[in-house]
């Protein structure tokens, strides 16, 4: 497949399917890799944390992060822990509205399209440097130059401009009220310090003007973070988290059962109600903002039409498909935004139903003795047991299902260039509506490798772009998904759950929707 | 004692052993070169621009004839150096180290664990053939060796650590850090690997004793009048020694290779495991790595083992 | 006729339903020598084995009776019901593990037949001698270590200090069984078991062995049994003879009376068959026959790797003589004295260093392609093994046709199996036997299908390796009988390599003495058997036990 | 040279001795491994009819039920039937490890008797190459093999095939040189007989025994790596049922389902246990001195009877 250079957007856009797809983990334990002993180069004392003060709590996730430099891994195992190091401008609150961050305000002028943030004084990084605007500066132009995996997230921004030592101006090329969630939406856009960045010390000692400081990182074996006591939403309660990395399921919930460990999310589903009952447990299962969903490449005939799409939503048991992949944790919905979030839209017009499936199919002409080449891949299990499911639903309607297993890399490499006629792959870490839909289903959207294209949709996307009245964006995005679901552009599935547990002595603990696990204002009862 | 005889010995098989290193660097070099597909495409996933693809394929040297590229990579490679992994951004080397102890801890633990068996229980139905206990030892080795091992793995994990609830089901500790939790955590992985072991070497040892019992010199032993124990220590196990050392260092060799299914289901963070998360993310630097170190461990056991035996062997030390 | 030292009365062996030894009764007594003949599956080893305890055979029972006298002195030994009359001695037959384990090393010594696996290869010399001593005389270490010196030197062996931490390996053959002799008799036995002791040695080395036994009984007063089968020696060690076939006693005489007036047939056809010195020479043959096979100046090297290097063997160095047609050239020398070799440069099987082989003509080396197929079909080899150089998976007839159907010398199935038929009888077997496999012949009858074999290639020179030396005497001598009608029918020419002077002599015209792969003496065989010019052709004839025993005067 | 007596060898001028198959099933051990190979072998021919439920069927609500009346072996994390994937699984299996121990019996073979017949520099050669493939442990190059070529049937056949390629030359090689050495193939030599002829008529029957064990050794350990491969997700892709794909996907479920790992992992041992036990007894039929041996034992047998 022969790269031809395309405009910056779309490259940008590209990028963006990675960064989205790869935080998506599923806590059944994806590529994990647990490491091992051994000082390497990679320890560090910590910049700033000395021995923790007060309680350390011990948490176990489910693989190691790859690197620890915010801007450039897309591994959400490094966001798990770089959660509590960083800062972004804004960060969304329990259900997912922006508030103040490093930007203690901002204000945007009457045409939209500049946006100015008043920076919060007094803040420092770990290493004891002072926080101001030329960091804000030097954050996002670093995303953009270097082209990292969420440069496509500035595609509307023109400039980032430091009027003054706590002001940064943001100009915009058309009005974009999803900015605050781009900015904030996750660690990915964290604010780094340029002295961390260019000693290339950040990929295993990174310094943040977060809660807790890195203290020591062993590759393989656990990353140790201690308070950070002038953090400027106050010192947090305990004295530090104590990070380790296990894999197996069962390994975990032993250990949390027997008080080795305070808290962990690598639970698979299966083992879920073997910690249900367990004392001196609480186990968080929240609906997640993150969606699972079926692709048929409209490249391809029968796919290309509207019915036989429609008869492939009607064949597949999305019951089977639930329970085999989430053991009931997880909630269906027909749509991608799921029910907690304000831009929900009631939608359920499929249902398990093979007559309906044989006359649509009648309807678009085939005949029978169709095969579906499935991609599927070993890295998310979910999309091999879906697609056995698949294949036996599809069995009596004379459909063969062949499942192609393959490795994460390959499996972008074959959707780009459209060699798949039906893929299962979940997207996370939206928030704003346009996140959800824009890009994955407008004409010329970077991530619309299935090749849908509607007018209709487009103009009502572009439009919602640009809308700044919630109800009219809200009323906007309700009929451009009714109709992606109606034409069967995506088949919805399920938004999965957070599962996480962990012990009674933690306080003031919730699992978030966002998956962002954040240990600023827990407390840890002494065990 | 000549020490010319074993030095010449030694050197013989050193040379051998550095021709087999040089072909075992070819087929590890050819191996990435096979790969369907652009090696430098795959290390970039999709996101890069026709210019950084450009970049890192002359950093990485691959617009370079073959030639000049093995050479560089044998070059760099004696000198330690084995690139770097395309997905963690970190050089092979120091990955390759920090996972060395634990598949050496766990072969070494399982080779205890093998011999403690094989020993005993191959060197007795030697000398006791066609006896019932022969006959017992004969049909359970055979069993063992017929264990795939990753399923006893399972079996343990379901009877002794989830069914007893004794031992840890899987995760690792380090020896130098604590002593008590690596014996907890190597305990089953390494019984595993040391029971199929076992198995293995129990059946060649009685082959040896078996060998060695019919041999003419036995025969002269007895003749002597000398008590049972006597023949059997001085005059057939000793001789037999010899062989069951070489199976030893075979079999250590083997296990090295052959952890990954145990370390895969005990998620033991060995070379093995490591070698399959690179294989399944297509990490090739990394298998290209792993897979060099393993081979050059299994010459360096080999090659300990035949200074063993120009030791113990008076044939070879004295010839 | 002092108390025997082993008495053994009707001494039976079977393993299952096949009674292998079937009622040998025989006697020994101090300082005197009890000999044990009998060709190969006679029992004798099976006899002396079961007789002294040592018998390890799975499933073998032993009946009969088979008494040790006690050592002298010694504290009463329990009493033996049954036994001969007042002695008190031991009975071996049926004894426990612990009671053969107290006489064997102490009250028997033995000596095996093969020095190279007899030892222990990973145990000092020294050690393996003064174990006994420790297990039987409580001697230490230290007091055991210098009788084995004493006894090093007893049995001759050249500085026996540095030997005492030497290994197995760096001895020679004759050294090894010097150093099993001091082994057997280290605590004085009472009496030695020689099982076939010189057999895998040379002859030379044979005669040595042979003398340094018989002056450790003189002077220890050791009874002596000896088993060999070959008649020759026993004749020159033993006192006494009992005669072995199939596990049946034939006779037991003194060996005077025996050689003389032997009573049984089967005695009378083994000394018939004994190919001796002086005896019988080969059918005259033409005497201005013209040389069909003339070497020249043949060298031959092979490189040998050892584990710890790779040297070489110089097998062949400058040898050159002369056949001629319809003669027998006699090859003798002893084991590494290169007369394999060149039997495997004439046929092909070795590539000489130098050296010129022409047959009649044709330049033997130098032949390629077709020529040298054609070459190959005019000389024949036989070999020394019966039971290998038949492939054991295809009929004796397949074999035979091989040759035909290489060089295309029978026409058609019929033509090939005619000609298979008529070469078997030509050997003295029924043509029927095409379709028998080898494991159903003897080894007389499978040398006789190879030499059938050879003649299929209607060959000019036939190459006689070792070909009876495997054969018991016998049918050695049939198969010597079958060659020189073949020679005088079919004007054949030999090249028969032995280390057997006697038989050499029979079939020989000339003979060539060869050693260590230099030619010693050449000439025709009456000349040099009757004056021997060099001094090792001396040793050689010296060494071949004498036609009378002990060199006892002529019978009246 | 002077000869050494011929052992007390009593040839057996009458009848056949008994014929190797009749010693084979002497010993209980080989007629038990002959008959369970029967079966697998049946039931590798016939798993899809043998299975009592359609072998892909998902039916999640009656997922991870223990063996019952219904479930034999009972049901997986799916809901499909253990019993009837395990008898499909066995094809796969087989195939596989037939496959690829031909191929490496071929290869293996021929290079072993070229190296060991022809001797000389390309021995030398050939010799070194299989040195280099035993340097690599067995697993880690199949492993590598696959990670180049991408999981699937055919690679884990090919392999598995090239990793167990350097055995089979070792051991032909090995007979080949002691077969050469005999006098009835030096004899057939001096005769003139072409390479082709002894090669055929001599060599190939005398390495047959020692390859002919090696195979149904390799045989088990082929269904050993087969299912290894499998289990890391690289050998047989689903929904195509293999034992070790069943027990990579018990692994998530060992405190819940022990069945799903317990039956596979069975279906495994005993076929392989099988193939080991029949190369041993094998071995002790077309092994000479051991055939003397069962012979004896044959006499004392019907001795006693």
């Amino acid at each position: 497949m022969r790269r031809t250079s395309r405009p910056r957007a779309l490259t940008a856009g590209l990028a963006g399917i990675t960064a989205g797809l790869l935080l998506l983990t599923a806590c059944s334990g994806g590529g994990e890799a647990v490491d091992l002993d051994g000082d390497t180069a990679g320890g560090a004392s910590g910049a700033a944390g000395g021995e923790a003060t007060g309680p350390v709590l011990r948490a176990a996730i489910a693989g190691e992060p790859d690197q620890l430099d915010p801007q450039s891994t897309s591994s959400y195992f490094s966001f798990e822990v770089l959660e509590n190091v960083f800062d972004t401008l804004v960060e969304p609150d329990e259900n997912l509205e922006m508030q103040p961050a490093l930007a203690e305000s901002w204000e945007t002028s009457e045409d939209g399209l500049t946006w100015t943030f008043h920076l919060r004084d007094g803040v420092t990084f770990h290493d004891g440097s002072d926080f101001t605007a030329e960091d804000v500066v030097y954050s996002y132009d670093r995303i953009v130059d270097d082209e990292l995996s969420n440069a496509w997230k500035f595609g509307s921004v023109t400039d980032v401009v430091a009027t003054d030592d706590s002001t940064v101006t943001i100009t915009v090329s058309a009005p974009t009220p999803n900015l605050l969630s781009s900015l904030g939406g996750f660690k990915g856009l964290a604010i780094v310090d340029q002295a961390n960045v260019e000693s290339g010390d950040i990929t295993t000692k990174p310094i943040g003007t977060g809660p807790f400081s890195l203290a020591d990182y062993t590759p393989g074996d656990s990353i140790d973070l201690v308070a950070n006591p002038d953090y400027w939403g106050g010192a947090p309660e305990i004295g530090g988290v104590h990070y380790t990395f296990v894999s197996e399921g069962s390994t975990a919930i032993a250990a949390l059962q027997n008080g080795e460990i305070d808290w962990t999310d690598s639970i698979p589903a299966q083992q879920l109600e073997t910690l249900q009952g367990a004392e001196g447990v609480e186990v968080g299962v929240t609906p997640s903002n993150d969606y699972w969903y079926l692709a048929l490449n409209e490249a391809k005939a029968p796919w290309n039409t509207v019915a036989a799409r429609q008869a492939i939503a009607y064949a597949i048991d999305r019951d089977a498909i639930l329970q085999a992949v989430s053991y009931g944790t997880a909630a269906e919905n027909q749509l991608a935004i799921p029910q907690e979030s304000v831009w929900y839209t009631e939608y359920d017009t499929y249902s398990h139903d093979e007559a309906r499936a044989q006359q649509l199919l009648a309807e678009a002409g085939v005949t029978g003795g169709v095969s579906i080449d499935f991609l599927a891949t070993s890295d998310y299990p979910e999309t091999v047991t879906a697609a056995q499911i698949i294949a036996s639903d599809l069995e009596p309607l004379g459909i063969t299902v062949n499942i192609r297993t393959v490795d994460f890399a390959t499996w972008l490499d074959e959707q780009n260039s459209g060699n798949f006629d039906l893929l299962m792959m979940g997207w996370l870490g939206n928030i704003d509506p346009d996140d959800f839909y824009y890009s994955q289903h407008h004409t010329d959207g970077g991530s619309n490798a299935q090749g849908y294209s509607n007018p209709q949709v487009d103009e009502w996307l572009d439009a919602a772009r640009t809308e700044t009245d919630t109800e009219a964006r809200k009323e906007l995005y309700a009929q451009a998904a009714t109709t992606i679901a109606d034409e069967g552009s995506y088949i919805y599935l399920y938004n999965p759950s957070v599962i996480q547990a962990w012990s009674t002595d933690l306080g003031g603990y919730t699992a978030r929707s966002d998956r962002a696990i954040r240990f600023r204002d827990v407390t840890l009862a002494e065990g | 004692m000549t020490l010319g005889g074993v030095a010449r010995f030694l050197g013989r098989r050193l040379l051998h052993s550095l021709v087999v290193l040089l072909g075992v660097l070819v087929v590890v070099f050819a191996l990435v070169h096979l790969v369907p597909g652009d090696p430098v495409r795959i290390a970039l996933g999709t996101r890069y621009t026709q210019e950084s693809y450009e970049a890192l394929r002359a950093a990485s040297g691959l617009d370079r004839p073959l030639a000049t590229q093995f050479l560089s990579y044998v070059g760099n490679a004696l000198t330690g150096d084995l690139g770097v992994s395309f997905r963690t951004g970190q050089p092979v080397t120091l990955t390759l180290l920090d996972r060395l102890p634990a598949t050496v801890s766990l072969a070494v633990v399982g080779l205890v664990v093998a011999l403690l068996v094989a020993l005993p229980a191959g060197i007795w139905s030697g000398l006791h053939e066609g006896r019932v206990s022969d006959a017992i030892v004969r049909v359970t080795s055979q069993a063992g060796v017929s264990v795939p091992d990753f399923w006893l793995g399972q079996l343990l994990i379901v009877g002794v650590a989830l069914g007893l609830g004794l031992l840890p089901t899987s995760g690792y500790a380090a020896l130098s850090d604590d002593p008590v939790q690596w014996g907890r955590h190597v305990a089953l992985p390494g019984l595993t690997v040391g029971l199929v072991a076992a198995a293995i070497m129990t059946r060649y040892i009685r082959t040896a004793v078996l060998d060695v019992a019919h041999a003419g010199h036995v025969r002269t032993a007895r003749s002597k009048g000398l008590p049972a124990s006597v023949v059997m220590r001085r005059h057939v196990v000793r001789n037999a020694l010899i062989p069951i050392l070489t199976i030893t260092g075979i079999q250590l060799a083997t296990i090295l290779g052959g952890v990954v299914v145990v370390e895969v289901v005990f998620a033991w963070p060995g070379l093995g495991r490591l070698t399959y998360d690179a294989v399944a993310s297509r990490d090739y630097a990394l298998v290209q790595g792993a897979v060099l170190l393993v081979a050059v461990l299994f010459l360096l056991v080999n090659l300990v083992v035949d200074v063993l035996y120009s030791l113990v062997d008076p044939r070879i030390r004295l010839s | 006729m002092s108390a025997p030292v082993l008495a053994v009365q009707d001494l039976r062996v079977s393993i299952g339903t096949a009674e292998i030894v079937r009622g040998v009764s025989f006697a020994v007594e101090p300082g005197q020598t009890l000999g044990i003949v009998g060709e190969s599956g006679s029992g004798k080893s099976m006899t002396v084995l079961a007789a002294t305890g040592l018998l390890d055979a799975p499933g073998a029972v032993v009946t009969g009776s088979s008494v040790l006298a006690p050592a002298p002195g010694a504290a009463g030994s329990p009493a033996v019901a049954g036994a001969g009359a007042g002695t008190t001695g031991t009975q071996l037959v049926g004894a426990s593990a612990r009671t053969l384990r107290r006489v064997h090393g102490d009250r028997v010594g033995f000596v095996f037949q093969d020095p190279s696996t007899s030892l222990n290869p990973v145990l000092p010399l020294g050690r393996q001698i003064g174990e006994s001593l420790e297990a039987h005389r409580g001697m230490t270490p230290r007091q055991a270590r210098t009788r084995a010196l004493e006894l090093l030197e007893a049995v001759g062996i050249p500085e026996p200090a540095a030997r005492l931490d030497a290994y197995p390996h760096q001895l020679s053959g004759g050294q090894r069984q010097r150093v099993m002799i001091a082994v057997a008799l280290a605590c004085d036995p009472a009496l030695l078991i020689a099982d076939e002791p010189t057999t895998a040695l040379d002859v030379t080395t044979q005669a040595q062995i042979v003398a340094l036994v018989q002056a450790l009984q003189h002077d220890r007063g050791t009874a002596v049994v000896w088993i060999s089968h070959d008649l020759g020696l026993i004749g020159q060690v033993a006192d006494d003879v009992t005669v072995l076939r199939a596990g049946e006693q034939v006779e037991s005489r003194p060996v005077l009376d025996l050689v003389d007036r032997p009573q049984h047939a089967y005695t009378r056809e083994l000394l018939a068959a004994r190919p001796l010195l002086g005896q019988s020479h080969p059918a005259p043959a033409y005497p201005a026959a013209a040389p069909l096979l003339t070497v020249e100046g043949l060298d031959v090297r092979f490189p040998v790797v050892t584990p710890t290097g790779r040297t070489h063997v110089h097998a062949v160095d400058d040898v050159s003589f002369t056949v001629r047609r319809g003669h027998t050239l006699g090859v003798v020398g002893e084991s590494g004295s290169g007369k394999s070799t060149i039997a495997h440069v004439l046929t092909g099987l070795v590539a000489p260093r130098a050296g010129r082989v022409d047959l009649d003509g044709v330049d033997v080396l130098g032949q390629r392609g077709a020529a040298l197929k054609a070459l190959r079909r005019r000389i024949a080899m036989v070999f020394q093994d019966p039971f290998s150089s038949l492939n054991g998976r295809s009929t004796v007839g397949t074999s035979i046709a091989e040759p035909l159907q290489v060089h295309g010398l029978a026409r058609g199935r019929d033509g090939v199996r005619r000609r298979v038929g008529e070469l078997l009888e030509l050997v003295d077997l029924p043509a029927g036997w095409a379709d028998r496999y080898p494991h159903e012949l003897s080894g007389g009858q499978r040398q006789r299908v190879s030499i059938a074999r050879a003649l299929a290639l209607e060959p000019e020179l036939v190459v006689l390796d070792e070909s009876t030396a495997s054969l018991d005497v016998s049918i050695q001598a049939r198969v010597l009988e079958l060659l020189a009608r073949l020679q005088a029918e079919l004007g054949l020419t030999y090249l028969f390599i032995a280390h057997d002077l006697a038989v050499v002599e029979r079939v020989s015209h000339d003979v060539l003495v060869l050693q260590r792969g230099r030619v010693v003496e050449q000439g025709p065989a009456r000349q040099l058997f009757a004056d021997p010019r060099e001094p090792y052709t001396r040793a050689l004839l010296a060494a071949i036990p004498p036609v009378r025993p002990r060199g006892a005067p002529e019978p009246a | 040279m002077t000869a050494l007596v011929p052992d007390e060898r009593a040839a057996t001028a009458t009848g056949r001795p008994a014929a190797g198959w009749r010693l084979l099933l002497d010993s209980p051990v080989n007629v038990v491994s002959a008959v369970v190979l029967l079966v697998v072998l049946v039931v590798a021919l016939l798993g899809p009819t043998l299975a009592p439920y359609p072998v892909n069927a998902v039916d999640v609500p009656a997922a991870l039920q223990p063996p019952s009346g219904a479930h034999w072996f009972g049901t997986d994390d799916l809901g499909r039937d253990v019993l009837s994937r395990t008898l499909v699984a066995t094809r796969v299996s087989l195939q596989v490890a037939l496959v690829a121990v031909a191929f490496a019996l071929v290869v293996g073979v021929g290079v072993g008797i070229v190296s060991g017949y022809a001797g000389g520099w390309l021995d030398t050669v050939l010799m070194r190459v299989v040195d280099v493939m035993f340097a690599f442990p067995v697993m880690l190059l199949a492993l590598a093999i696959v990670a180049v070529l991408g999981p699937g049937l055919t690679t884990t056949q090919l392999a598995i095939g090239i990793v167990y390629t350097p055995i089979f030359a070792r051991v032909a090689r090995a007979s080949a040189l002691a077969v050469r050495v005999e006098p009835y193939v030096q004899v057939s030599r001096t005769m003139g007989t072409g390479h082709a002829l002894i090669l055929r008529r001599h060599v190939l029957p005398g390495i047959a025994g020692p390859v002919i064990v090696q195979t149904s050794l390799s045989i088990a350990f082929g269904i050993l790596s087969e299912a290894a491969l499998s289990f890391l997700g690289l050998g047989v892709q689903p929904p195509r049922p293999s034992w070790g794909r069943m027990l990579f996907d018990a692994q998530g479920f060992l405190a819940q389902a022990w069945w799903m790992a317990l039956f596979p992992g069975l279906a495994i041992f005993v076929s392989v246990l099988a193939f080991n036990l029949l190369g041993d007894g094998l071995r002790d039929v077309l092994d000479p001195r051991q055939r003397s041996l069962l012979r004896t034992r044959r006499l004392l047998r019907e001795a006693r009877r």
